[in-house]
């Protein structure tokens, strides 16, 4: 049985998986850190795969797709953050109007400027370059370096790098930067931060934005790295998983990384699972395989990870009084 | 928050300015994909709303909501937040129809029907349970084991079809057809008017469990335990009611309602199980729980528009295809946006205009 | 001596409700300035004005001597300003530290930062004689530390104006005489206080002069020294106010709550409780006096049934008349059947556990009873409910209100009211008048005394010394999870029920 | 005056680049050889599929083409209303008197492709990628596995589906990725069954240079250079004779099985995949074809033997 894992391909795949939800994941820890559910992830994700896309096709260069894709994505969440904020609106509402809108307009936009079928064009050549080592070369007559150097470390696009670099970062700006202390501060109890000087609204607005901008490159690792198009409906409940890794890693960053690899990594091993045969089980039907991350999220959940605990203010508007 | 508003404002004023909005931002995308959005808001209104046949479409729709909207509403009652409607919708439609499947060639249809009901609910309630239990018993976050257990429900389900229920031969991934004693019976059969609608009995009991919902939730002790157990953990603790009972029982009866819808589907309409069948409409239940403020009225409004929606939009597309039925979904998120996240948009402008003119009355 | 502040004709309205009318006074440089009056009166919300929190809709606020509109907290900061709230302004998951640098950060990274600020904190904690933890998180911390970390905060941003809104409600005698030693050091300083309290002995210990306010307004701005706890509580509500109730002679019964060989351990085995005895009579108040967190919050928890989590820790028999109500396993409805048996209760926090602020009152009236019927019938709650709020004075007589919509006085009548209502043989009464008005406190104490001469049992735990003076019949004295002593009320004597509070038998 | 005639597509929508798409395409040639309008419609859900056809039947339309199996139960119903009607459903059957069901036999079509990518696998490994686990896509992958074997039984095919639910069908990013894992496991020919989700397989491949097989249409020319062939399933054939046939009065109500010797599936061959097709390649997978179309080699249908054999 264990023969038929290749276990270095789950390793690698676990990397290309994981960008796309760290990215969201990441958005979701400042937005809900600063006490703003954000159910729109898979929207802002979606559009942004959209403009990514379409602006990668119309300017042939990826980087401007990017950029684009954060501009529609941080448009989205200033709407957000102005609902959530100064309109005091529900905000799980929030979310999932965003999420159906999103759905319906890309499709809608896809088709008018296309014509096939909610699709782009394919990106073809403008698409991010892999980055090899330089030195990987030296290496290549030894294979396991050849495999680290060339496969596991390296090879993959600059959004990967970009997601795995932002792990430390984003956990040190949480917790050891100003803007961190008072997102928490913010999040946790509003009125305490108001009470110390702090501009709750402003620090919200903050946060969602910078959310805006890491969920962008959720969308754009999805259209221009993964598949090299925009297809309708693509973002395909990633965003809802990145949620679940966030509440699976307690709202800190360091544990929500964890928690996206994991799903990178069960995804992974799933793949690898269909047509395998177990001793006393036999092959398992490719559609019970599917149910695996799922399934290990619950348990996990449900044992090791008993009671997360959620920013306090979360999903309450603020007003001011007691 | 605008207590100073009168009562006809903040419930007819505010919610129709705010359905004016969407409509505005709809009736742009129209007017940019070449289409006139008077007359496109025409169609739509024609029908859904201006014929029998339309209305009867749209109230089918809407029965599918209102289920899936109480399933919603109920938990959130008691403060939980079940996304997993949707996946208990389809097992639902599998209790349903493993009863269905088992006892339509040897009971009469006034036993086949309750099983239905039994099986649905049965099925909806249990797939329910173990989020229930886990967030009782465990504190794990529903909102994440109810999306999980969707997940887990579609592979479940597509499984089971393939594996036991499409019939030799067949290409489409279903169950076989019921025997007609199994088939509810249609509203067209006493009101001909309506067509040939799927409109069936189960309307009747959506706007029956709307009733029961609100008399449950506001006239009775569990109604009370349910909504105390979601405003104030603490206080429902000081007061004897167990936690872990209410969530536990709460979850499951949203999932009972969310099987219960199964039945507009597929006891009214299909008529067999079938791969996705439920097309959403548990994510549909979501908006309409809380567009329509967990409130029976509320639920029911917000469930018919969106079968509005469905219907009227359907229509349209069809008589334009210069608009693809997926603007629909996209006016749907803004008719949520506009009425459910920035329900209060107006209340200023409104609650000043109105002071204004008070002023030149007196 | 110039004024630190002075208000010239401030008023706010809330919609209707006018909050402050044209208040008008000032507070000496250099002073401690008390304001009194009853809930509602518009002390807070003037605070809050002052503090930047809200904006006045007319008139002037004037900081030594100069006019200066205050648009928000930082602006108040900025004119060092400093405020401690009624309720703790503070991030309970982050430490010490952290609440206390936030918003004073000084850059980006934090780190060093850190560093330096504790080095000051730790001079400060010197200078005044506050003794805190600086990484440890607020929520491990009792409600007095929590406090000095509000104090330590202001004296770190430099606060020269410090607004103390009804800091001394739920600090026991000790930690009040603490605050006030750091009050007088301010002073020292040449730093301004203004105090608000409902606790007219405070008023007279430790303020140089006192404006009394009632509904919206200034009805008098006194010098201290130049009046007493009477003319005071008089202004206050308007008529005047018996301090002593009158008290009839003790009547007792029968047994009703046995309390033996009572313990609790926390999951790491800790001993919570220990040995605990005691029984209650019927007709007769018996009070628990300590500094709160020596027990006496799970006394009361174990006794009404609610506690669930650490249930498999607790020995010992509790007997409610004849049954045994001893428990050892969780059961989330015990608190109702209790009920069931004759056990009223009124918790200590009634925000978290009385009352359910989004229920309209006559829902909360329910609260505990929900189970008696199937259908609840609202017509008919309603009518009983309008009764109740008759009979206890209740304001605004209104049982469709949501409860959160009265003040906290008013909300605590309504718990009291129902579970008297419900006619119980033992209630069980946890800290009954914390942060209520002087007017209020009467009334519930007058219930209070005419239930146990109804022949009810009452327990009752309290960190105000007079309120146990003025209720109990036996005062049982508790520390470090234990009973110290136990005195009659006509032995009572500060001094020694202190020393016991502290833990020193004699 | 002229018959009238109509589409209803499933959710995949007319340009689905599948199936819909191929439909779609019938129609329009029809619409250009003999001048004749026809109406499309989508149906998102089979309520609305049932809603749309007994409309377009009240309208007086005299053929209704259902794409795709998910409207068979629904055109059984509607036909049996309106014996006038004329109604096709393709990939999916129904009775009735007035009914055309028209069937594919997915498996040979597969079964060539399989061969062409048993003779072009360098690795003796190859892939299959299935949207959804259905009959339909099991036909694909076993026609697939028993042509590649009929070149070498050593010849091992990784199988891979996308997911359970309908976004299954446009998940390119997984798509992708089950692509990549198979070619780093060793696959060097893939053939996704998987609709949006199968043009991401077809990408990833492109990037490794490993070699893709399109899938319903002729999709060589989407990456010139590196698409081995297509399995081309000619729904547009099936979409133009059945409309034809009504225009020249004879159509015929039954169900029809298309398999290589109707035209209804085969491989394809133009100078997009010319460079890659050797002319021994070429040979082989004719030689296939003849012995499937003289009945020398019987491809397995699993739909009908209940399973694929190992
Ligand atoms: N946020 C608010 N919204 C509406 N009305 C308010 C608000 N805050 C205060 N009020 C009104 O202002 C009045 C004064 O309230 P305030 O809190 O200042 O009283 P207080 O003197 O501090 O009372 P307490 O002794 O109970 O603390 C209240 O009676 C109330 O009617
Ligand atoms: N949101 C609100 N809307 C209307 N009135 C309010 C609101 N919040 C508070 N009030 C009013 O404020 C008054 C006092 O409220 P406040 O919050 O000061 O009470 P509190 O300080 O908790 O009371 P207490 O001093 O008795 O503990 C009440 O009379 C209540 O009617
Ligand atoms: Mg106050
Ligand atoms: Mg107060």
């Amino acid at each position: 049985m264990f023969e038929d894992f290749h276990f270095s391909t789950i390793l690698i795949a676990t990397i290309r998986n994981a960008p796309v939800l760290l990215f969201a994941a990441f958005a979701g820890v400042f937005a809900e850190r600063s006490g703003v559910i954000d159910l729109a992830l898979e929207g802002k994700m979606l559009a942004s795969a959209f403009t990514a896309a379409a602006c990668t096709y119309a300017t042939q260069n990826p980087y401007w797709g990017v950029a684009a894709g954060i501009a529609v994505s941080c448009l989205i969440a200033l709407l957000q953050a102005y609902v959530a904020i100064n309109q005091r609106g529900n905000q799980l509402v929030f979310g999932i109007a965003i999420n159906i809108a999103a759905s319906g307009l890309t499709f809608v936009l896809a088709q008018y400027f296309f014509q096939l079928g909610g699709r782009s064009p394919d990106l073809g050549a403008a698409r991010f370059a892999l980055i090899e080592f330089p030195f990987a070369e030296s290496w290549s007559s030894i294979p396991a370096l050849n495999w680290l150097f060339g496969q596991f470390l390296g090879g993959h696009t600059i959004l990967v790098y970009l997601a795995f670099a932002l792990i430390p970062v984003i956990h040190w700006v949480i917790n050891h930067s100003r803007f961190g202390l008072r997102l928490r501060a913010v999040g946790e109890n509003p009125h305490a931060a108001d009470a110390a000087g702090i501009n709750v609204a402003q620090t919200r607005y903050m946060a969602l934005l910078v959310g805006g901008v890491l969920c962008s490159f959720s969308g754009a690792y999805l259209a221009i790295v993964q598949s090299g198009f925009f297809l309708r409906d693509m973002s395909a409940g990633n965003g809802f998983l990145a949620l679940t890794a966030l509440v699976f890693g307690n709202w800190r960053p360091l544990q929500t990384a964890a928690g996206c690899l994991m799903f990178g990594f069960f995804a992974a091993l799933q793949i690898q699972m269909e047509g395998v045969a177990f001793p006393g089980i036999g092959q398992i039907p490719g559609s019970l395989i599917q149910m695996l991350p799922y399934i290990v999220t619950v348990i996990v959940l449900a044992g090791v990870m008993a009671k997360s605990v959620a920013p306090k203010a979360l999903g309450t508007p603020f007003v001011k009084s007691r | 928050m605008n207590s100073d508003l009168p009562r006809w404002a903040t419930n007819i004023a505010l919610p129709f300015l705010n359905l004016l909005s969407a409509l505005f931002v709809a009736a742009a995308v129209i007017y940019l994909l070449g289409e006139n959005p008077g007359e496109a808001l025409g169609i739509l209104i024609k029908s859904a709303l201006g014929n029998a046949e339309g209305l009867g479409y749209t109230l089918f729709y809407t029965t599918t909501f209102v289920l899936t909207g109480l399933s919603v509403s109920v938990a959130m009652q008691a403060g939980l937040f079940n996304i997993g409607s949707d996946g208990q919708m389809y097992l639902g439609g599998l209790g349903l129809t493993l009863m269905m499947l088992q006892f339509d060639a040897i009971l009469p249809a006034w036993l086949l029907i309750p099983l239905a009901f039994i099986g649905a609910a049965v099925f909806g309630a249990a797939w329910a349970f173990l989020p229930g239990y886990l967030q009782a018993r465990r504190g794990s976050h529903v909102v994440v084991t109810t999306i999980m257990f969707n997940f887990i429900a579609a592979s479940l389900m597509n499984f089971i079809i393939i594996t036991y229920l499409i019939p030799a031969g067949e290409q489409n991934p279903a169950s076989r057809m019921f025997a007609e004693a199994a088939w509810l019976p249609r509203l067209n059969d006493w009101l001909p008017v309506l067509g040939d609608t799927p409109l069936n009995i189960s309307f009747l009991v959506a706007i029956f469990g709307l009733v029961i919902y609100g008399f449950v939730v506001w006239r009775t002790r569990w109604g009370y335990a349910l909504r105390a157990a979601g405003k104030n953990a603490h206080a429902a603790h000081y007061a004897g009611i167990s936690m872990a009972s209410v969530i536990i029982i709460t979850m499951m009866a949203s999932g009972g309602l969310a099987g219960l819808a199964a039945l507009n589907s597929i006891s009214g309409s299909t008529h067999y199980l079938s791969l996705n069948f439920t097309a959403g409409a548990g994510f549909v239940g979501i908006a309409v729980a809380l567009m329509g403020r967990q409130q029976p009225i509320g639920i029911f409004l917000a469930a018919a528009l969106f079968g509005i929606l469905m219907q009227g939009g359907f229509d349209l597309s069809f008589e334009k295809p210069n608009i693809p039925p997926e603007t629909f979904i996209f006016i749907q998120g803004m008719i949520i946006l506009f009425c459910g996240a920035m329900e209060n948009m107006y209340a200023p402008a409104l609650s000043r205009l109105l002071k204004l003119n008070w002023r030149k009355n007196v | 001596m110039s004024n630190a502040v002075e208000f010239r004709q401030i008023s706010k309205r809330f919609g209707k409700v006018v909050a402050n009318d044209a208040v008008s006074f000032a507070i000496a440089n250099g002073s401690i300035h008390g304001v009194i009056g009853e809930n509602g009166a518009g002390k807070s919300t003037l605070m809050s004005i002052l503090y930047g929190y809200y904006h006045a809709d007319s008139g002037d606020i004037l900081i030594n001597g100069e006019v200066r509109t205050i648009r928000n907290s930082h602006a108040a900061i900025e004119l060092g300003i400093g405020m401690v709230h009624q309720h703790f302004m503070l991030v309970d998951n982050m430490t010490v530290l952290d609440n206390i640098m936030l918003g004073m950060e000084g850059g980006f990274r934090l780190k060093q930062r850190r560093l330096q600020i504790a080095k000051e904190l730790q001079q400060l904690c010197q200078d005044y004689q506050l003794e805190l933890k600086l990484d440890a998180e607020i929520h491990t911390l009792s409600v007095g530390e929590q406090q000095r970390v509000e104090i330590l905060k202001q004296l770190y941003r430099n606060a020269n104006i410090l607004i103390l809104d009804e800091p001394t409600a739920v600090l026991t005698p000790q930690e009040t005489d603490a605050l006030f030693a750091i009050l007088k050091v301010f002073k020292q300083q040449g730093k301004t206080v203004i105090l608000i309290t409902h606790k007219l002995p405070e008023i007279m210990a430790i303020t140089d002069a006192v404006t009394v306010m009632r509904a919206g307004g200034v009805v008098a701005s006194l010098e201290t020294a130049k009046t007493d706890k009477e003319e005071l509580a008089h202004k206050m509500v308007g008529r005047n106010v018996i301090t002593e109730l009158p008290r009839q002679t003790l009547h007792t019964g029968e047994t009703i709550l046995s309390v033996k060989q009572l313990g609790l351990k926390n999951a790491q085995g800790v001993s919570l409780l220990s040995d605990i005895n005691f029984d209650i009579k019927a007709g007769e108040i018996v009070a628990i006096a300590g500094v709160s967190g020596n027990g006496q919050s799970e006394l009361l928890e174990i006794i009404s049934g609610m506690c669930l989590d650490k249930t498999e820790f607790i020995t010992g028999t509790i007997k409610l008349g004849d049954t045994d109500i001893s428990y050892h396993k969780p059961d989330p409805r015990l608190p109702a059947k209790l009920r069931r048996l004759g056990l009223g209760h009124v918790p200590e926090d009634r925000l978290r556990d009385g009352v359910i602020k989004d229920f309209s009152v006559w829902e909360n009236i329910l609260l505990g009873q929900q189970s008696d019927q199937i259908y609840l019938d609202k017509k008919a709650s309603i009518a009983a409910c309008n009764q109740l709020l008759e009979q206890f004075e209740v304001r605004p007589l209104d049982s469709s209100l949501r409860i959160s919509q009265l003040s906290g006085g008013n909300q605590q009548k309504v718990v009291m009211a129902r579970e008297i209502a419900a006619k119980p043989k033992l209630l069980l009464v946890g800290q009954p008048t914390r942060g209520v008005d002087i007017g209020t406190i009467q009334r519930i104490h007058t219930e209070l005394l005419a239930l146990r001469d109804a022949g009810v049992a009452i327990l009752l735990v309290s960190a105000e010394l007079e309120e146990i003076r003025a209720l109990a019949d036996r005062i049982l004295v508790m520390s470090g999870g234990r009973i110290t002593g136990e005195l009659n009320i006509a032995e009572y004597d500060t001094t020694r029920i202190g020393l016991l509070m502290g833990g020193l038998h004699k | 005056d002229q018959p009238k005639y109509a589409l209803v597509y499933d959710a995949g929508g007319k340009f689905d680049r599948s199936f819909n798409q191929s439909a779609y395409e019938g129609a329009e040639r029809f619409k250009k050889d003999t001048g004749l309008a026809y109406i499309d419609v989508q149906a998102i859900s089979s309520v609305q599929g049932e809603q749309v056809m007994r409309n377009l039947a009240r309208k007086g339309v005299n053929l209704i083409a259902a794409i795709g199996f998910t409207h068979a139960q629904q055109v059984q119903m509607v036909a049996k209303e309106f014996p006038k009607t004329k109604f096709v459903i393709i990939d999916g059957s129904a009775n009735g008197a007035n009914v055309s069901s028209i069937l594919f036999k997915e498996q040979e079509g597969s079964y060539l492709v399989g061969v062409a990518a048993g003779l072009a696998t360098k690795t003796k490994k190859l892939g299959f990628i299935g949207g959804i686990d259905v009959p339909l896509i099991r036909a694909f992958a076993c026609g697939y596995v028993q042509g590649a074997k009929s070149v070498d039984n050593k010849i091992e095919v990784i199988q891979n589906i996308v997911g359970t639910t309908a976004s299954a069908w446009n998940d390119p990013a997984k798509g992708s990725e089950l692509a990549r894992s198979q070619m780093e496991r060793g696959a060097d020919v893939i053939f996704p069954a998987a609709g949006g989700s199968g043009m991401g397989a077809l990408q990833a491949t492109k990037e490794k240079g490993k070699l893709g097989i399109g899938v319903d249409s002729n999709q060589n020319y989407l990456f010139p250079g590196v698409m081995l062939t297509s399995m081309v399933k000619r729904v547009d054939n099936a979409v133009y004779d059945n409309f034809m046939q009504l225009k020249n009065g004879t159509w015929k109500a039954g169900v029809t099985n298309l398999g290589l010797k109707e035209g209804g599936v085969d491989w394809a061959l133009d100078k997009d995949n010319r460079a890659v097709i050797s002319a021994e390649m070429e040979k082989r997978i004719n030689t296939a074809k003849q012995d499937i179309l003289s009945g020398k080699v019987k491809v397995v249908d699993p739909r009908e033997a209940g399973s694929c054999p190992k």
